[in-house]
């Protein structure tokens, strides 16, 4: 967005970091944790801006720099959080660094979800696992902002019932819920103990709220749920120009330098950090290789 | 434009003097059939005929591997290791080349400059000279066999000489302090020979029309029977995008030291055709096969670079010279692209 | 080290046994076992439990080129040893003559791997005993001048192993023939200033070990086996055997002269010379060669010449300090000689292989005669190979010294292994005996 | 930065270094990396018999270099227990990591008739095994190849672990490092049988900075990445010999399963 060629163009070189202090961390899953953390120059803390979708990268020096996408609200000012699963080599030690600990953070980067294109309408948001962490961002702006939107469905969705992130936030809004139009659906898929609903985003269609002519869709998850949602959404006369879905790519430099992030084919080529990580409905159908 | 002439003789005494502005590159003959530009310690062996360098050029402003920030953890700080102002003179630089550099400089410097590329690139003097073509070239259909930006200097052969066109301010002040004395004017003669030789250039080509339609062949035909048949060939070494001057693929790794608190972060080109270029956490790998590698070249090679209004492939042929499965990347678009001709 | 409580008595009477599991400080895997009844030794073995690597059985039937490539691997200390032995082997097997410039450029690299590995040997395994450390770790720590030298040392030699073989540990550059690539004019220059610069640290060794005698316990009278250098004066090349009881034999005669028989205990064979153990090594080549040296080596051998007892095999340890300073002055004269008349274009002569041939090569090793014999037949493939090493050379002496050694403590009334066992692996340290290498050797039947 | 878990950057990690069967030059290396001094003043070094008689078997250490193949029952029994007394396993080397040269033969003649052939009749006490790498018997955290190992990725291990992690792994050939080299290609020009396209990158190409053609030391690329078949297709199309082929890919890769197969394929017409 904006913002991020804002600081950038303060900053001399863009692959420096900004040091964060980690404030408090979360056990969300077994391998999932909630970071807090707060910029220590107060300068960019105040002018530090970003929005829903739109990621950073961590670096813990000495092992490495990885992309992670900011799932806390837009609105608060130096503060941010990270949902960081522990997946290999940076990602564990990040799990095991103590409140106190300072990181160096770039970013935002990426074009985020065109929250100015979801205004006025009602909000179809679809999480599968990890997938939840950009679009609790996008619930978290709707509910600061919620004269700007209809009603809103969230599907929050994982394998396992530990799995399923946020899932206490989640419940705790429950009865803000009914009083404010907005429906929570947590399933899970592989958990036959979980004491909830069961079975894939796609059979609980039934408990959305929203409206599919006039409603914004973002998902995020694995490329393989993408296809079939398409095919759901469009059976059940969702707009196609308000699906958004974000994509996961390698990433080393998040500015769409580095090339490993590259997408699509001759006519299209695009870098997901920089174009993306947000798609449309027909970037995804229209250039191959996407999903 | 400005247009001055030199002789073969001076021209020596001219690359003498590039040696006192700064650290002179030039190709050299490094072995039986491989060329590469190298460090000019004796002008004498500065090669001008030459077909294609091994590394490609924009090795001088975007190193195979570069220091970008030591570290030190206790402080959680880094230290950018910008590069130094030092003048870097690259002579004998091809068309093809030039453009690729300035595709580069689409990536790195338009905007988000990257600040170690831009460091070098703007301590950078770049000197053009025109070639002949052999069968692995194909610059004119990428359309930029012939330049008209992105050097200070492009030296045309002549028979007695080489008629040079003057690119930029920086280009303008290496003719002016020697204007006359080993720069003379250009008589009609010279013209007349530089059109004669870019007449005879143009029919040396193996290859000719206008690929424009290519990369929508390429699009339609994305499951081609070539892609599989080839990319069994393959030996995913990477030669191909490493010799390439327009590949601008990276990685970053932090390398500690052995005091466990300070180390480097550095960064060293990359390759598609690796393994680990598409894989993420997990061991998902984007692009799982070496056949999904192999096809994510020949797209990226192909697609449009809006900035020089020409593909990232600008036809140089060293990604066939230099595979060592021999695979014919030109051929290979043309049966795609169901070209036929232009084989002569 | 510790006492075994394994083994067995070997007779009715009451024996004791010293035996130490794995000497540490030596190149590979060997333990010592010495019993005696509190007066006389009766069992002196070296054992040795290095795995066998089989390669004369490996390298038959493949090709000589991939065979040579493969023979350094016999040995990190001394891969340019067995490199270009080998490679002398197949070149003699096919009837090739290399150019006097390879011939030179290998006694260099050859002269690298001398001084590498006598460095190593003498300032991080051999020192820490002397000054009385258990390893050059905390030795450097109070000895920084000596360790740093050593390291200076290992320096020179692994750089020239590195500028003209590639690597000082398998060098992959020396091939049949000749090298792949010539080291510059420039680095060969770079070399000799080095060299030059390292004058004083090749003494160092020598100042380190004047202090030191060496123990009576071992003295006794021993054969001696060196090859005589090629031309005249001290070197490891050669053709000619020469026995310190005047005998001589040529080097092809090897198989014949040096017997060599399977023991029980170990994966290595053992060799003798007329029925009797002999020694190979610094201390042979220098009893027999030494007058041979000139300039600042001569003269430190001659001010230390009671330090070079031929009949004490720690002066084994003497012995190698010189070659240090002499080989650190013959590979400066090899550089400045050949830089008079260096081609460093010259091609490497491609092997062209068409009839059958044995080839025999015999060099001196760092640690004593190395020998090789190598047949291929036609197609240029292995027929047969025998490597014989010069620690399966030393092995039948070594285990008479530690017998004297152990008898002679005993005659002085010193009966505890925690005494005997460390003087014991002094004893088999100044032999710098190289283990991995003494497993390969093999008679092809 | 935490350097070891439970540690809290006061103690020095203790290391083990080990060898099994091989020619110890791997730990000859890294004796004589040029910051061994410092080395030995970060970690303590429980166990380097060829550097220290202050060395015990096994010892409880935190790092363990296994240098070697296993080639005899003692071997083994010396791995299983340096694997019990470690928290961290590194393969170091070739004969560690791929069984090393002396599995040339592996498939050709077992270890039987290779005794036959060097030691005739005579037996001896000690029983002897085909040569393997260590993972075929233990589990190994980490693979240092070569032969010898690099001296940089010795320290960038070594460092790596002061720092709680290991170095990211290379999965690319020698053949990107030879170019990256600006080196001439002599597989292109002279048509020699390089190996530099299935080798694991990380000597900068040594051998054929020297124009020697690679024999592949460092061992195939890991993860299925080492394409012998389309090596091989390209060294019969130059007139190279199966046998000539077969055994310089056989050097450092007898052990390697995907082998023969793919060799088969080329030159078999199997698939
Ligand atoms: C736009 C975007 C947003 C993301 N958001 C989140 C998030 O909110 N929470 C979360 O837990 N994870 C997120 N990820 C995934 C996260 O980046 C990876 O899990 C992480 O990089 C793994 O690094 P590692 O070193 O722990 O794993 P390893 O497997 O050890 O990875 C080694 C190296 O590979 C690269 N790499 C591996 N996986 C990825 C990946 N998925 N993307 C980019 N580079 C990778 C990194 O450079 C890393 O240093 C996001 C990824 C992208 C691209
Ligand atoms: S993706 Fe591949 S072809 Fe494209 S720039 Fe990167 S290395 Fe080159
Ligand atoms: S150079 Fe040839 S063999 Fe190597 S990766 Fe490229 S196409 Fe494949
Ligand atoms: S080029 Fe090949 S043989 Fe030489 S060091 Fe590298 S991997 Fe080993």
């Amino acid at each position: 967005m904006t913002t991020s060629e804002m600081r950038d163009e303060g900053k001399e070189n863009i692959y420096d970091t900004a040091k964060c202090r980690l404030l408090r961390k979360y056990d969300l899953s077994e391998q999932d944790k909630l970071f807090l953390f707060r910029f220590e120059d107060p300068e960019i803390a105040m002018n530090w801006r970003y929005g829903p979708g739109q990621f950073v990268t961590v670096s813990i020096l000495g092992l490495g720099e990885v992309p992670i996408s900011i799932c806390s609200s837009a609105r608060t000012m130096g503060f941010f959080e990270l949902c960081i699963r522990n997946a290999g080599r940076v990602t564990s030690q990040i799990h095991k660094l103590e409140p106190g600990t300072l990181v160096g953070i770039r970013g935002p980067y990426g074009n985020g979800f065109p929250m100015e294109q979801f205004a006025n309408r009602d909000l179809l948001l679809v999480a599968a696992g990890l997938g939840m962490a950009p679009l609790r961002s996008v619930f978290l702006y709707a509910l600061d902002n919620r004269w700007d939107f209809g009603n809103i469905t969230i599907i929050n969705s994982a394998k396992y019932g530990n799995g399923l992130l946020f899932k206490k936030e989640l419940e705790a809004m429950k009865d803000i819920a009914t009083a404010e139009d907005i429906s929570i659906v947590q399933t899970v898929t592989r958990d036959p103990d979980f004491e909830g609903l069961h079975g894939r985003a796609t059979t609980h269609f039934d408990k959305v709220n929203v409206d599919p002519k006039n409603c914004a869709v973002a998902m995020c998850g694995p490329p393989a749920m993408y296809k079939g949602m398409f095919e759901e959404l469009i059976a059940r006369g969702y707009d196609p120009r308000y699906i958004f879905v974000t994509l996961e790519r390698r990433m080393k430099c998040g500015v769409g330098k580095c090339g490993h992030c590259n997408i699509g084919t001759a006519t299209s080529w695009q870098y997901a950090c920089k174009d993306g990580p947000v798609f449309d409905y027909y970037d995804i159908t229209s250039i191959p290789g996407l999903i | 434009m400005r247009y001055v002439k030199i002789s073969k003789q001076d021209t020596y005494e001219f690359l003498e003097r590039l040696k006192k502005i700064g650290t002179l590159y030039a190709p050299h003959k490094v072995s039986e059939k491989f060329y590469d530009f190298c460090e000019v310690d004796d002008v004498k062996d500065v090669e001008f005929d030459y077909q294609r360098t091994i590394r490609p050029p924009r090795r001088f402003f975007y190193p195979e591997r570069e220091v970008l920030f030591t570290f030190d953890t206790h402080k959680v700080e880094l230290y950018e290791n910008l590069p130094s102002k030092e003048k870097q003179i690259l002579f004998g630089v091809h068309s093809c080349d030039i453009v690729a550099l300035r595709t580069m400089d689409s990536k790195f410097m338009d905007d988000q400059p990257d600040p170690y590329y831009k460091v070098r690139r703007d301590n950078g003097i770049v000197i053009g000279i025109s070639c002949v073509p052999d069968e692995y070239c194909f610059c004119n259909v990428r359309r930029v066999e012939f330049v008209d930006t992105g050097f200070d200097l492009f030296f045309h052969e002549l028979p007695d000489g080489y008629l040079v066109r003057v690119g930029t301010v920086v280009g303008h002040k290496l003719i002016d302090p020697y204007e006359g004395e080993i720069f003379k004017e250009v008589c009609p003669d010279d013209v007349e020979n530089m059109s004669k030789f870019e007449e005879k250039r143009a029919s040396m080509f193996t290859t000719t029309g206008n690929w424009d339609t290519l990369r929508y062949f390429m699009e339609m035909r994305l499951d081609h029977p070539m892609y599989m048949r080839e990319s069994e060939k393959c030996l995913g070494c990477g030669n191909c995008t490493l010799t390439c001057p327009s590949c601008k693929c990276y990685d970053v790794q932090d390398i500690p030291s052995i005091d466990g608190r300070t180390g480097e972060r550095i960064r060293y080109w990359d390759s598609c055709q690796f393994r680990s270029h598409g894989l993420v956490a997990g061991n998902h790998n984007f692009r799982e096969t070496k056949l999904d590698r192999f096809h994510n070249r020949y797209q990226c090679k192909n697609s449009y670079c809006k900035d020089t209004t020409t593909s990232f492939c600008v036809g140089c042929g060293r990604c066939t010279y230099f595979c060592p499965a021999g695979i014919q990347f030109k051929e290979n678009l043309m049966e795609i692209a169901g070209y036929k001709g232009g084989t002569t | 080290m510790s006492e075994s409580k394994k083994s067995k008595p070997t007779k009715k009477k009451i024996t004791r046994p010293i035996s130490i599991d794995h000497i540490a400080r030596i190149e590979g895997k060997a333990g010592i076992e010495v019993h005696h009844d509190g007066k006389n030794v009766q069992v002196s073995h070296v054992n040795i439990f290095e795995g066998p690597r089989y390669f004369e059985a490996i390298t038959l039937g493949k090709p000589i080129e991939e065979a040579t490539a493969v023979f350094p691997r016999v040995c990190s200390f001394c891969a340019a040893a067995h490199k270009i032995t080998g490679v002398q082997a197949a070149e003699k097997a096919i009837g090739l003559h290399p150019t006097g410039q390879t011939v030179s450029l290998r006694e260099l690299l050859y002269i690298g791997d001398f001084i590498e590995s006598h460095a190593l040997h003498l300032f991080l395994l051999a020192f820490p005993d002397f000054l009385g450390y258990p390893d050059a770790f905390s030795m450097g720590k109070d000895h920084p001048a000596i360790l740093s030298a050593g390291m200076a040392m290992k320096d020179i030699g692994a750089d020239i192993q590195t500028i003209i073989g590639s690597r000082y540990i398998h060098q992959e550059n020396a091939l049949i023939g000749g090298f792949g690539k010539l080291p510059t004019t420039k680095n060969l220059e770079k070399l000799k200033k080095q060299l030059v610069g390292i004058r004083n640290e090749a003494e160092q060794a020598l100042e380190t070990l004047v202090s030191y005698r060496n123990w009576p316990e071992v003295d006794a009278e021993r054969m001696h086996l060196a090859l005589e250098p090629y031309d005249g004066t001290y070197t490891m090349l050669g053709n000619m055997v020469h026995a310190s009881d005047g005998s001589k034999f040529k080097v092809d005669a090897y198989k014949m002269r040096i017997k060599e028989s399977v023991v029980e205990h170990s994966f290595a064979k053992h060799s003798h010379y007329k029925d009797k153990p002999f020694m190979t090594g610094a201390l042979s080549r220098y009893v027999l060669f030494g007058k041979n040296m000139t300039g600042r080596a001569k003269e430190l051998g001659d001010m230390y010449i009671e330090h070079l007892d031929a009949n004490n095999p720690m002066s084994n340890n003497f012995a190698q300090a010189i070659e240090i300073v002499h080989y650190v002055h013959r590979a400066e004269e090899i550089i400045h000689n050949l830089l008079d008349s260096y081609k460093p274009l010259e091609k490497r002569i491609i092997p062209q292989i068409t009839k059958a041939g044995t080839g025999v090569s015999m060099t001196e090793a760092p640690r004593g005669m190395l020998a090789y014999t190598i047949s291929v037949d036609k197609k240029g493939r292995v027929k047969g190979a025998d490597i014989i090493t010069p620690t399966a050379m030393f092995l039948p002496i070594l285990e008479d010294d530690l017998r004297r050694m152990s008898e002679g403590m005993l005659q002085q009334g010193i009966k505890d292994a925690k005494i005997i066992g460390p003087k014991l692996e002094t004893v088999v340290r100044s032999y710098d005996p190289c283990v991995s290498c003494s497993v390969h050797i093999s008679e092809i039947k | 930065m935490g350097v070891i878990d439970g540690c809290a950057g006061d103690c020095r990690p203790r290391v083990g270094v080990y060898a099994l069967t091989s020619c110890y030059g791997c730990q000859l290396k890294l004796a004589t990396v040029s910051k061994i001094m410092e080395i030995a003043d970060t970690v303590s070094f429980e166990s380097f018999y060829m550097l220290s008689s202050a060395s015990k078997m096994p010892a409880d250490v935190d790092v363990a270099f296994v240098e070697g193949s296993v080639s005899t029952e003692k071997d083994l029994e010396e791995l299983f227990e340096i694997r019990k007394h470690s928290r961290i396993l590194v393969a170091l080397g070739a004969c560690s990591v791929n069984g090393g040269v002396q599995s040339w033969s592996e498939g050709e003649m077992n270890h039987d008739q290779l005794h036959a052939i060097v030691y005739g009749e005579e037996k001896i006490g000690m029983k002897s095994l085909q040569a393997t790498p260590i993972s075929k018997h233990v589990e190994v955290d980490y693979y240092l190849p070569g032969c010898p190992p690099e001296e940089d990725e010795i320290m960038y291990f070594i460092s790596a672990f002061l720092f709680g992690t290991f170095p990211e792994p290379k999965d690319y050939p020698v053949c990107a490092e030879c170019r990256l080299a600006g080196n001439p290609c002599i597989l292109i020009e002279r048509g020699e049988p390089c190996l530099g396209p299935v080798t694991t990158a990380g000597c900068k190409a040594r051998c054929i900075t020297f124009n020697v053609p690679c024999i592949g030391c460092r061992g195939p690329v890991p993860h299925n990445t080492a394409w012998f078949d389309s090596l091989a297709m390209t060294f019969k199309e130059k007139g190279i010999s199966e046998e000539l082929v077969r055994h310089r890919f056989r050097i450092f890769g007898a052990h390697n399963p995907d082998l023969e197969p793919m060799l088969d394929k080329i030159y078999k017409g199997g698939k």
